[in-house]
């Protein structure tokens, strides 16, 4: 057998999934619910990290049931148009003979805005009408891209497992394959992997070995997955450096994108540094540092990258006179989340643009920006009036998407 | 299909009705008049009336005309079979050196089967060879009394409330412009409350002076925080531009009691930020750096503040 | 034909007929004389006479002809079949340095059949080895006395009604450029008051030199919300841009009566505002940071006033 | 054949070769062993020995190929007959968020017949979801001493001339790169010299630290000119551009002894020249009017010199 | 045939005739002689001898041997039936790395019919893959009185009469790069009155040394306004661009009798206005600013003159 154990002992029935009573009951109760006819959410969002089965659950529900699964996931295109045709799947009546269906909609966190568009109206048209129950998933629900599918879903959360739930799981496994194991290996490992039970059988499988035992040595070779916690460290360093090469040096244990780096030192800045002027020099590297992020982008020229790097660290750091004044909590960027999806709207906006410049008589920039804040103002005190100057222009659809969208960042 | 923009709606039907521009307008009238017709070089702020005064001198000499912005005009700009006579293009100071050159030779290898409008805002950026080929008319913007005038003409035909400081604000807003006018009255009126002066700020997605200057007092009171709360939720809530804080701060600035060595050097941090927004830094980042600027200077300016203070009120 | 350009009706006809550039038409005159004519290279600022004066000797030696722009010349490179001789490419000093490698092989190619006569601004754009190909010509700007004189015949003979005042603020605005002189006196022409100092300011999209004085004068005096509101008028009434504001006040500095020190330090200012302008800053921030920077000096200026000015005319 | 790369001839042939990875190789010789091999992610710095198979670095990888040509060939892949395939993804972190949202189902759809090993430089840009379904091996940069041996072998095998410094020069400019150390190996063997610290910094375009320090030091005490004829003295003797020096000089700032916020101050001067010379401005201005801004600093730091001096070695 | 390039005429006929390239040379000549040729890398700043190296080294293999451009290679790229042997590739460096890639797939797919001699400026532009394939050559700048005698030698052949002045100045303007020296000296010597200082700065388009000088004079004795003019005059006279004008006063602010400091700060702001030229920045109006700059600094520096003032001679 040349299977990987998380394939090889992938739970088939809810029965044999560890953990997660509550969310699978529930799960349960509202299939049944469909017995008395759709109930008043016709869709189940099931959230959770990465490695707490999610998809697993939807598979063995189906199972169970005898259902036909029908999935669509991130590797398929999912434009309106291709969800479209799962609707017509989802909203043909059952026959008497026939079996019950499944719709599994993967990774809806996973749309991309570009080449998925309409896919997010096309989704909640598919709920509307669906005569199956319709299953979604997502790691982050409160992803604002997803907003409105949030609404139409019941909320159902998987949670990581604990060691009460997964040491007596790697152990069933470990049973299977003859492996001895410590128990303070077992722990290390769920430690390590807080939880994703998924890495946990990966790690088990590669650390046993072709010996059939494993110890707490054994684990010693195996390297951390980067999670978001890292992060903390990384901005311990340098808000507490006092030299150049000290915050520099914090880049080393980062593995994050820097990007994504620099939006989480921005945010913590103040925080960390309340003195007045030391925060006004910080600030301005970081203004700098940005400056250089654009330069970048403009020039295509990355070796300007390390400049950046070394005023956002390094400048931030040395911005500091007086020593640190004790723990401060790290905040999570505001940020991270609405940034990604403006850029989605830009194409959408400009298509907008164009056919009001067509019946406007003026070019398609100026007519999104004229315009464009007069419409969206409109939809919001009067969806009559704006329901008509959408159809003059003949741009209902698109415009109905970059409101929804807009409206999600703004929230 | 009755038009739903009201900028479509109240558009001059005839040159007649182009507000305050008379002088054009005659001079407009009686080339049409003559039957000849030179290239035109329609020159002005936006919002003043070139586009349409481009296509009702056009329809009133009766012969076909095609309106064109400059990229679409580049695409067809081999011009073959052409089926038309006037050929309004939009925004031509947009066009770089090169691409007037191009137009230039094509206005001199058509001039016997088509004659051009060009609408720019700034005529000192059309190149010399074009302008010394057109007839040069200059728009000027309409003055406010007129437009405060027009706006009340279209309210009340669309049944729609005003307060005289609605509209005031609405021109004030529009800085000239009477398409942004009309648009933000178009707006304002979708708010049951008709049009007063708090809707209108409302609709320019404008913060209202009051959040900016808020922002500010946060920040010189060294309340950097509370400052960045207030600055995300313009970019956020209000959907503004980074160059429209920036605009806004500046404009603000002139209120703040203030001693004035401190706005003067306040005033040169904002041409700063600018310059950064401009050169591709990120609104958040810049503005928050801005806003430290101020929150360092305010232990400096707590303690002069008593004695220097100047109001200033506009 | 109504739309022919001024500058071609009144091109020269012959070498003589040049303006201003005797050494240069003497030397040409001779190679004609000699039969004899190596490559060129025309170098000097625009409107000097450089093209005219490759036409012109071209005709003397009774031989084919052809003028092109870098553009056009690059899409006709292979030059195959050339039936002509002399060939007078403009503004070769905008052909990239590859383009120009390309240009030096094409002369070695065709060195048997004809002649480049290369006009270009700067010399010094040119790579080596194509000015080391070439006899070397500098054209310099035409005084200004005789420019008035070549407007005030085109005037006369296209009956335009002028004022001396008038035609001399072309000549300024031109700056020694014969072309854009006679362009500007045509475009100002179809402007239906005659051509006065006002008009030709507004033809080329400038403001009036005592206005963009006036605006100094408030800041200078401290009342920088005085200088703003003109600052506005200027933006918005003649539809200037911010560079061109820039470079009108850079102009009007040398004439304002102010201490030395202060026209300096003006300057310095003067040339960041014009950075951050052209890097695309807001034109009106950066012009009221500008403006902000000048009342500041006046506090300054003011107390040491009495002693040191300098009056100053042009 | 003498043509013949050496990182070729030399390239391990087999998993027992890869150097210093001992445990990883190890490891994964019993997972293809058994076959039970999982989707694995390699993650560390390039040259450390990552495989580079498979989908070439250079080909685009946004989510539309992920979802075609990747799943396609995942697909196929169960066709054939052996137990699975294996797919490797060079570069992994080079995908975008949504790309690698789009290969998570594809990876677990085909586990039967396909396995994915990702290599990337960061795992941290790899997404969650997909650093769970991999097995994660971190390969870290082989220590220097190996990479001398190793280089020593090699040497001695092609029969060049080696001092030790040449080869620890070699490791140093590698940055932990076995790759790249072969290569510049092989280009500095041509020289007639040998291989000597020299030799190497000639062969990668780079001046020696200790000049470029030297030089800095010159500045920063003040003494311009001795500085300007060193930086002469690099570009010249070295052949190098003004890019390579000024990242040179990056390099070495975080090894002078100064205040930490000269140095930043520095290091944005220094960002500053670099942005420059990309957009074009001239070389040689550009660098002197860097070494002129240190030598400027040295006034200020001076005085505070004796106090903060912090030595700093990296 | 009298158009022929001087370069050519004068190009070196055999390895021995390279000029001050000893090493070289005879690294090259052991090649040739034990008829084993690898492919070489031939890496120097223009117009040391590389392509010469390399067409007299091919030649006296008696050998085929194609010499190209970049440009032309890449037309070329495929060489299926490839007749010659040795194929120099001039300007190696501009290729990207995309390209140089393609090329060292070519190198190893014709390394048995063919090798390669590329040349370039800078070998850290070369990728490590072509590097390591490559012996390097590293050519020098050749040194002044070389060039002078080498000059002096084609100057009497061709019977055109110099000063030594005016060689020197080529020499210098040529910056070791004996090309472009002896171009300047035939380009010069089309100038009727023979070759001097003067007609050489004519003809590369330069302004004498002096005039500059002068007019920072001017600025730093504080007479802003004639500094000013000598600048109107360098730009219009000389028809200068900004960016030569910046680049000599560069070169002169070396020679200036001023305290270290104003040198310094001088420096500094020459490197600003390079930048804001390269930007578009307007060039009358940051050329001002510059000598404004420098005006500035005279009061400052008037008042420690007297002590301070080192006489620079270069």
């Amino acid at each position: 057998m040349s299977q990987p154990w998380t394939v090889r002992y992938r739970p088939q029935t809810t029965r044999e999934i560890a953990g997660n009573k509550v969310a699978l009951e529930k799960i349960r109760q509202w299939l049944d619910a469909w017995a008395q006819g759709k109930p008043s959410k016709g869709a189940v969002l099931l959230y959770g990290p990465a490695g707490v089965g999610k998809t697993t659950v939807a598979e063995a529900v189906a199972r169970e049931r005898g259902w036909d699964l029908v999935e669509i996931n991130a590797s398929d295109k999912r434009s309106g148009e291709i969800l479209s045709k799962i609707a017509g799947l989802a909203s043909t009546q059952a026959s008497l003979f026939s079996k019950g269906r499944l719709i599994l909609l993967d990774e809806v966190d996973g749309i991309n805005l570009r080449t998925d568009s309409g896919a997010i109206i096309a989704i909640l048209r598919v709920i509307r009408e669906s005569q199956f129950p319709i299953v979604l998933t997502a790691n982050d629900p409160w992803d604002p891209k997803i907003r409105p599918l949030r609404d139409a879903c019941l909320l159902i959360e998987l949670k990581r497992l604990g060691l009460r739930e997964g040491i007596p799981l790697m152990k069933g496994i470990l049973a299977k394959e003859s492996v001895n194991a410590d128990e303070e290996a077992l722990r290390s490992i769920m430690e390590r992997d807080r939880g994703d039970m998924r890495s946990a059988i990966t790690d088990l499988q590669i650390l046993t070995g072709p010996k059939k035992s494993l110890t707490l040595e054994d684990t010693a070779m195996l390297s951390n997955r980067d999670r978001t916690e890292s992060i903390f460290e990384v901005l311990r360093i340098i808000f507490n450096s006092r030299t150049v090469a000290q915050a520099r040096r914090a880049l080393d244990k980062s593995d994050l994108d820097h990007e994504m780096l620099f939006q989480w030192i921005l945010e913590n800045t103040p925080s960390q540094i309340p003195s007045r002027h030391e925060l006004e020099r910080a600030m301005s590297a970081l203004a700098e540092a940005d400056l250089y992020f654009a330069r970048i982008r403009k020039t295509q020229s990355w070796h300007l990258l390390s400049y950046a790097l070394d005023l956002m660290t390094a400048g931030v750091a040395v911005a500091k006179e007086t020593s640190p004044r004790g723990w401060v909590s790290m905040k999570f960027p505001q940020r991270i989340g609405s940034m990604s999806r403006s850029r989605g709207t830009r194409e959408l906006r400009k298509g907008v643009g164009a056919m009001i410049g067509s019946k406007s008589h003026i070019s398609s920039r100026r007519g999104t920006k004229l315009y464009l804040p007069m419409i969206q103002f409109i939809h919001q005190h009067d969806p009559e009036k704006y329901r008509q100057i959408a159809e003059w222009l003949d741009a209902k659809e698109p415009l109905d998407e970059i409101l929804s969208l807009e409206n999600d960042l703004a929230a | 299909m009755e038009a739903a923009l009201w900028t479509e709606k109240y558009r001059p039907k005839s040159l007649d009705d182009i507000m305050d521009q008379e002088e054009i307008v005659s001079r407009l009238k009686d080339l049409v008049k003559r039957g000849t017709m030179p290239h035109c070089l329609f020159a002005g702020p936006p919002g003043t009336g070139k586009t349409t005064a481009g296509l009702n001198a056009s329809d009133e000499r009766g012969i076909d005309v095609v309106r064109t912005t400059v990229k679409e005009f580049a695409r067809m700009a081999s011009l073959s079979s052409v089926p038309f006579k006037i050929l309004v293009l939009d925004e031509a100071d947009n066009m770089t050196g090169d691409a007037q050159s191009a137009l230039r030779r094509t206005m001199e290898n058509y001039t016997n089967t088509c004659r051009f409008i060009l609408c720019c805002n700034y005529s000192g950026r059309i190149i010399e060879p074009i302008q010394s080929r057109c007839a040069l008319f200059r728009f000027t913007p309409l003055p406010e009394e007129k437009v405060v005038e027009y706006l009340h003409r279209i309210a009340k035909n669309e049944n729609v409330k005003t307060t005289e400081g609605g509209l005031k604000t609405i021109v004030e807003v529009a800085e000239g412009d009477l398409r942004k006018a009309v648009n933000i009255l178009q707006a304002a009126s979708s708010m049951s409350k008709g049009i007063s002066e708090e809707t209108v700020y409302q609709v320019v997605g404008r913060a209202r002076p009051t959040d900016v200057h808020e922002m500010l007092n946060h920040a010189l009171k060294g309340d950097f925080l509370k400052a960045r709360d207030e600055l995300r939720n313009l970019l956020v809530k209000y959907g503004l531009s980074g160059s429209d804080i920036v605009r806004q701060i500046h404009s603000e600035v002139f209120r703040l009691a203030i001693p004035e060595k401190t706005r003067i050097s306040l005033i040169e941090a904002i041409g700063d930020t600018d310059f950064r927004l401009v050169q591709g830094g990120d609104e958040e980042v810049q503005l928050s750096a801005l806003l430290a600027h101020l929150a360092a200077q305010s232990s400096v300016h707590r303690s002069v503040r008593e004695e220097h203070v100047t109001a200033l009120d506009r």
